[in-house]
């Protein structure tokens, strides 16, 4: 139990945490938006992941590119979820949104099967970001230092985009009050959709970094992140953006140093341990560790 | 400037506005009093669009040589581009929003920049409390104090029509006095004003005409001073002795 | 559309369904089970396309005793109670016998049915030793046995990769891999080997970092690595052990026979990889190439895995019973299927010459360097 | 409760039942009643969640984990102790143990009515998605403890060669009960204390409810038909692993009560006939275009469609009319005809 591999376990547990924050926050902005649990959050990652492997094999591009086309499909898709299934029953109450979520996941999965078959493919990112580096006993690979900085830029500009522009403005607004916002002339479904787009955008290129720092994925492959990402932005307390990303990375070093410090039969307890851990923070911070106790607009 | 002929309004089953008629002219202060329950909120959710009257129509003329515009068929945030600003009930700040970004939100339709600096600072002389909390989330100020945010906000339209729902709510004499003084100020400088108050006196003190609204009708209407001294409205709304 | 369909959508909406009479056809017909969505479908859809490719082949030749093959594909959606049902609907359809499954615990909610119904169940991949003890005579295998394949695979590690001192990735939660790990261990000791590490993970985990700082901490220091995995974890393990410079032998079973296992890591670190499989990949066995171009033919892609050749041996080894058996009747198949002995298939010949009912089918070694398989050897077990 | 309400509708629907039942047992091939089997037992799920999702508004995912604990406790106490020692190594007065089935399904829902005592002790105060993620927590954890606790459940290979104890009575006599069960608690105080509680729990609580201890008495009913369930299952598969039990099957009951109507018990058996019966309806189109996921792709379609044009479900959380025909209890003024959900 050296030094360097707690170092080593704690970097593991940051990159998987950066992965998971970048899609809890989306979910947490459409929570915050709309008081929705979008199931289907997940499965805009596999499309994304998708979309890169895509991007990749037909036009070669330069992964920054293939970037910016996974953020733009993924955009696309959100804004297409949510126009098709989610605006129809606003008014609706809160679990009627959440079932209709599940619906949306079930068919993106059984479509993605039926497309592209349920065999995993493998995801080949250009070899420079397969590279090894060493830092001291620590070591990782270029694709992982580009995703923790590539996500905590997005992070970083999704909070300037939240809380210093008109757009941002005009969501916390919606978010808070409806009925409200209409008073104010704010166009609410233009609103609703952008964070549905930008929500969906960060999902998609979260996809791209599962893809590429695992380099396998098969359409079933958004159930495991849209269900932790669910599961961070409680923790973070749900509908609170810094929540999810401190969620993310609270759920990512949980499951890793869990496996990771303790003797090796606990590891197949991981799954229990983390909701055991996550059931106590919930009893101590009914809201989550940031969560304000949002009142519940039905 | 407005003119409300026989709208009729239903919730779900129940059938909460039964014909009601009404106008507002331009510059005019207009006060609607009624009981809890009469209608008033639902009358005015229909005119900013939130509600949709099955029957009867909204007409606005936002500028007098301005064309007549059917307020019905459009949605309520296009509603505020016209010209009318609504003072929701219970004042509908946004707490998590700092007192200037509320102020933002109000002229959140308008792109004239300039203009929107011009108004902010307006509101910020008409309501000085508002200068020294702009960084301060809306939801700590006091009930007050949240009631002129709301008024200022509404401003920041640059509004033709100002509707308010029942701004005294939980304020104390002292404040609804120096509110109303507000208002008339507000209104000598050319906002047409309709006023929805259970305060019945410091209402129609300070309108020049006003209607009663009693279980979704129109019961009475006329000039302040008629209305002040009705027996009835006495009786009902002013707690005068019969 | 079946009486039986009718029934069921009269069920639906008006709950009282009618009976249903079963209509004696021209055809023979198969039930083939088979998840063909959810979490299994990556092995399972491969195995229903060959059952279905052998049938066409065989009615192409004329059929069986004079009647057409008819496999009836059933998708029980990686869930136990769609097994139930689908057996059942099996059944009723009037199937001679059933064909299923590349997983253990699915065949237990259908080859109980079928063995009460006095039809054969034959499993395509399911390759638990104990599943003929368990579920009764009408059960029959079509792999080899998981001992069968973990016996081949330790004694190549101990005697041809000479590794005294090995380490154990077991995933925790199927039942497939711990029986793997298991027998794979007790071999390792009895060719006094010694097993220093035992560790643990789970399907669906995608980051093996802290399995692999344990590896690399174990002293004394593992010569191999037996990771008993499913394919969907086979290319991450190998992928990111060799990423962390470790270039110490990787062993596994059959979970390991797949595309992935060279495509994720990449030729340059898809080396020292040993897996023990179904005599199929990179066989030259005339059964085999033929098998190939076939399912080339009719699928436009090659064999996904090799499972797709054990549904094809499936569909092969049950007309080779029929016609031996001379006439359509359960009793007669089971038999006869029972008497089985030295049938070509594709994985391999097939006897059933052993009290526990498990082929004595070979095992094939296969060595992955630089991304290219090889046939290492092929392993006899003792018959 | 009171029962001017014509008491012979329940008669003739009961009656109507079992003669059903009488017909379908003799008649049908095994393959309509294995399906008829599963729409009931997942109907005895929904109308057990409705109460604990339906009437309390608690948004429960834990109900297969409770299914899991009746139907393994279920499952080790019918297992002949011959076959006990075979593949597993239980403590010594329970490795003697071999009930017949209706004691055995008695336990199978004690210890899952224990356990949901036990968990809404430790977690009801939360509610709304909190709760959500918190009983999510429990089915998760329940899996992971049978899945490593070899010598009690035989780890993922579960167990099997169960005997095959249920049939149509079995599930029929217990869907009666739940559904009895259900219906005495909806029109009862405790019950109208339970929608108080959904509508406005603080209202609910000025009036004196108190709304822990009428929480944890949603969750243990609730719990109790769902071990049943479990038991039932179990005999009905002769099978049982702890996969089976998933988060998947909890959003399948969940969409059952929605669909039905969150609080309407007709509504929940209706949206369980539709939903668990629909695989088999759509099996022959995916069959025949050999289009495989087909199925759930148009039941998600239909449950969308069903989402949008009655976002409150079916029934909302009304009965229909016939089977409240009694004078005193016209759904226009029942405190449950509130706008639904929570």
């Amino acid at each position: 139990m050296t030094t360097g591999y707690i170092a080593q376990q704690i970097v593991n547990g940051l990159i998987l945490g950066s992965m998971y924050a970048l899609v809890a926050i989306g979910f947490s902005m459409i929570y915050g938006i709309v008081r929705l649990i979008n199931f289907a959050h997940g499965d805009i990652v596999m499309i994304g992941a998708f979309v890169t492997l895509g991007l990749l094999q037909s036009l070669g591009a330069p992964l920054p590119v293939v970037a910016v086309g996974v953020l733009l499909s993924g955009a696309g898709m959100g804004i297409a979820v949510e126009r098709a299934a989610f605006r129809p029953m606003r008014g609706a109450p809160q679990v009627t949104g959440f079932i209709a979520s599940l619906a949306v996941s079930i068919m993106l999965q059984n479509l993605g099967i039926l497309t592209l078959t349920a065999q995993p493919r493998n995801f080949a990112f250009p070899d420079y970001l397969q590279a090894v580096i060493h830092v001291g006993a620590v070591g990782f690979r270029v694709i992982d230092v580009v995703i923790m900085l590539s996500a905590v830029l997005l992070m970083g500009l999704l909070l300037l985009l939240v809380h210093r522009t008109r757009l941002g403005m005009a969501m916390r607004a919606t978010a808070e009050n409806l009925d409200v916002a209409r008073l104010m002339g704010i166009p609410i479904n233009r609103t609703i959709r952008s964070a549905f787009a930008v929500g969906s955008g960060l999902a998609a290129i979260a996809g791209l970094m599962w893809g590429g720092k695992f380099g396998q994925i098969d359409p079933l492959l958004g159930y495991v992140p849209g269900l932790k990402s669910f599961v961070a932005a409680v923790i973070g307390g749900v509908g609170s953006i810094p929540g999810a990303i401190l969620g993310g990375y609270v759920l990512g070093l949980a499951e890793v140093l869990f496996v990771g410090l303790l003797p090796p039969i606990y590891s197949a307890f991981r799954d229990a341990f983390v909701f055991a851990a996550l059931i106590l923070i919930l009893l101590a911070l009914p809201n989550g560790i940031l969560g304000k106790a949002a009142e519940d607009r039905a | 400037m407005l003119k409300v002929a026989d709208v009729h309004v239903y919730r779900g089953r129940t059938h909460v506005l039964k014909g009601v008629s009404l106008e507002v002219g331009r510059g005019d202060i207009v006060a609607l009093i009624g009981a809890n329950g009469a209608g008033k909120t639902t009358l005015l959710r229909t005119l900013s669009g939130l509600l949709r009257p099955r029957r009867g129509a909204i007409r606005f003329q936002p500028r007098a040589d301005g064309p007549e515009v059917d307020l019905t068929r459009l949605a309520a945030e296009d509603i505020v581009g016209l010209g009318i600003s609504h003072c929701p009930e219970g004042r509908g700040v946004f707490a998590r929003l700092s007192v200037r970004e509320n102020l933002l939100i109000g002229a959140y339709r308008r792109r004239d920049r300039g203009g929107i600096e011009e108004d902010y600072q307006r509101v910020r002389a008409i309501f000085p409390i508002l200068e020294e909390r702009a960084g301060q989330a809306a939801g700590s100020l006091s009930g007050g104090e949240q009631e002129m945010l709301a008024i200022g906000r509404a401003l920041m339209s640059r509004p033709a029509l100002l509707i308010l729902d029942e701004p005294s709510l939980g304020l104390g004499p002292m404040v609804v006095a120096r509110l109303f003084g507000v208002l008339a100020e507000i209104n000598r400088q050319g906002v047409t004003l309709l006023l929805v108050e259970q305060n019945a006196v410091a209402a129609l003190n300070l309108a020049r005409r006003g209607y009663v609204l009693e279980t979704g009708r129109m019961v009475l209407s006329g000039p302040s001073r008629q209305l002040l001294e009705d027996p009835n409205v006495q009786r009902a709304y002013l707690g005068g002795t019969a | 559309m079946k009486r039986t369909q009718l029934g069921v959508l009269a069920l639906a909406v008006f709950f009282l369904g009618t009976g249903t009479l079963w209509a004696a056809d021209a055809t023979i017909k198969l039930g083939a089970l088979y998840n063909l969505t959810g979490g299994m479908s990556s092995i399972d859809a491969p195995a229903l396309n060959g059952a279905k490719l052998q049938a066409k082949l065989i009615n192409e030749k004329g059929g069986v005793l004079g009647k057409k093959l008819e496999v009836i594909g059933i998708d029980t959606k990686t869930d136990q109670k769609a097994a139930a049902t689908g057996a059942q609907k099996a059944l009723s359809e009037g199937v001679i016998a059933g064909l299923g499954y590349g997983d253990t615990t699915y065949v237990m909610a259908a080859a109980p049915l079928f063995q009460k119904k006095g039809l054969p169940f034959v499993t395509s991949g399911a390759t638990h030793p104990e599943l003929p003890k368990w579920v009764g005579d009408y059960m029959f295998m079509v792999p080899f046995g998981d001992d069968d394949q973990s016996f081949a695979i330790a004694d190549f590690t101990v005697k041809k990769l000479n590794a005294r001192n090995v380490a154990v990735w077991t995933d925790n939660s199927m039942d497939f891999t711990k029986a793997l790990s298991k027998f794979y261990m007790a071999r390792i000791k009895e060719l006094g080997g010694t097993v220093v590490l035992e560790d643990f993970f789970k399907m669906g985990d995608k980051d093996f970092s802290a399995q692999i700082a344990r590896l690399k901490a174990a002293s004394p220091k593992a010569d191999a690595v037996f990771v008993s995995a499913i394919p969907n974890e086979a290319g991450l393990s190998v992928k990111q052990i060799r990423e962390a410079g470790l270039t110490l032998p990787i062993v596994s079973g059959d979970g390991f026979d797949t595309e992935l296992v060279t495509t994720v890591p990449g030729p340059k670190l898809a080396n020292a990889v040993y897996f023990s499989t179904h005599t199929y990949r990179e066989d030259n066995r005339p059964e085999v190439v033929a098998f190939v171009k076939a399912y080339e033919k009719e699928y436009k892609k090659p064999p996904e895995n090799a499972f797709a050749a054990l549904g094809f041996d499936a569909v092969g080894l049950i007309a080779d019973g029929l016609e031996r058996a001379g006439k359509v009747d359960g009793k007669a198949l089971r038999d006869a299927l029972a008497a089985t002995k030295g049938y070509k298939a594709v994985t391999g010949e097939i006897t059933y010459s052993r009290p526990s009912m498990v082929p004595a089918k070979g095992v094939s070694i296969i060595s992955v360097m630089n991304g290219k398989y090889k046939v290492e050897e092929v392993w006899m077990p003792k018959p | 409760m009171n029962l001017r309400r014509p008491r012979w509708i329940w008669l003739a629907l009961a009656l109507g039942g079992v003669a059903a039942v009488g017909l379908a047992q003799a008649a049908w091939d095994d393959y309509l009643l294995s399906i008829v089997n599963f729409v009931g037992i997942y109907a005895i799920l929904a109308v057990s969640l409705n109460l604990t999702n339906g009437f309390a508004g608690l948004f429960s995912l834990g109900h297969p984990g409770f299914m899991a604990i009746g139907g393994y406790v279920t499952a080790i106490l019918t297992l002949p102790a011959s076959r006990k020692a075979m593949f597993l190594a239980l403590p010594g007065w329970l490795a003697g143990i071999e009930l017949p089935f209706l004691p055995a399904l008695l336990a199978g829902g004690a210890a899952a009515t224990l356990t949901a005592f036990l968990l809404g002790l430790s977690v009801l105060r939360l509610s709304g998605h909190y709760l959500a993620v918190a009983t999510m927590g429990f089915l998760i954890i329940v899996q992971v403890l049978i899945e490593n606790w070899e010598s009690v459940t035989r780890g993922p290979l579960g167990l099997n060669g169960l005997a095959a104890l249920t049939d149509l009575w079995w599930v029929y006599g217990w869907l009666l009960a739940a559904i009895y069960l259900s219906w005495k608690v909806k029109f009862s105080s405790f019950g109208r204390s339970m929608l108080a509680m959904r509508e406005d729990s603080l209202a609910a609580q000025c009036l004196g409810v108190n709304l822990f201890r009428t929480r944890v008495a949603a969750l243990a009913i609730g719990a109790f038909f769902a071990g049943v369930a479990g038991g039932l299952w179990a005999h009905l598969v002769t099978a049982i692993t702890p996969g089976t039990f998933s988060l998947i099957m909890a959003f399948n009951i969940v969409v059952m009560v929605v669909v039905g109507g969150t609080g309407s018990i007709t509504g929940a058996v209706v949206a369980a006939v539709l939903f668990s019966a629909a695989t088999e309806i759509f099996r022959p189109l995916e069959e025949s275009f050999e289009a495989y996921g087909i199925a759930e792709i148009l039941m998600a379609l239909v449950l969308l469609v069903i989402l949008i044009y009655r976002p409150s479900g079916l029934f909302g959380s009304r009965e229909p009319a016939f089977l409240t025909a009694g004078p005193t209890h016209k759904p226009g003024n029942h405190p449950a005809t509130a706008k639904g959900g929570q």
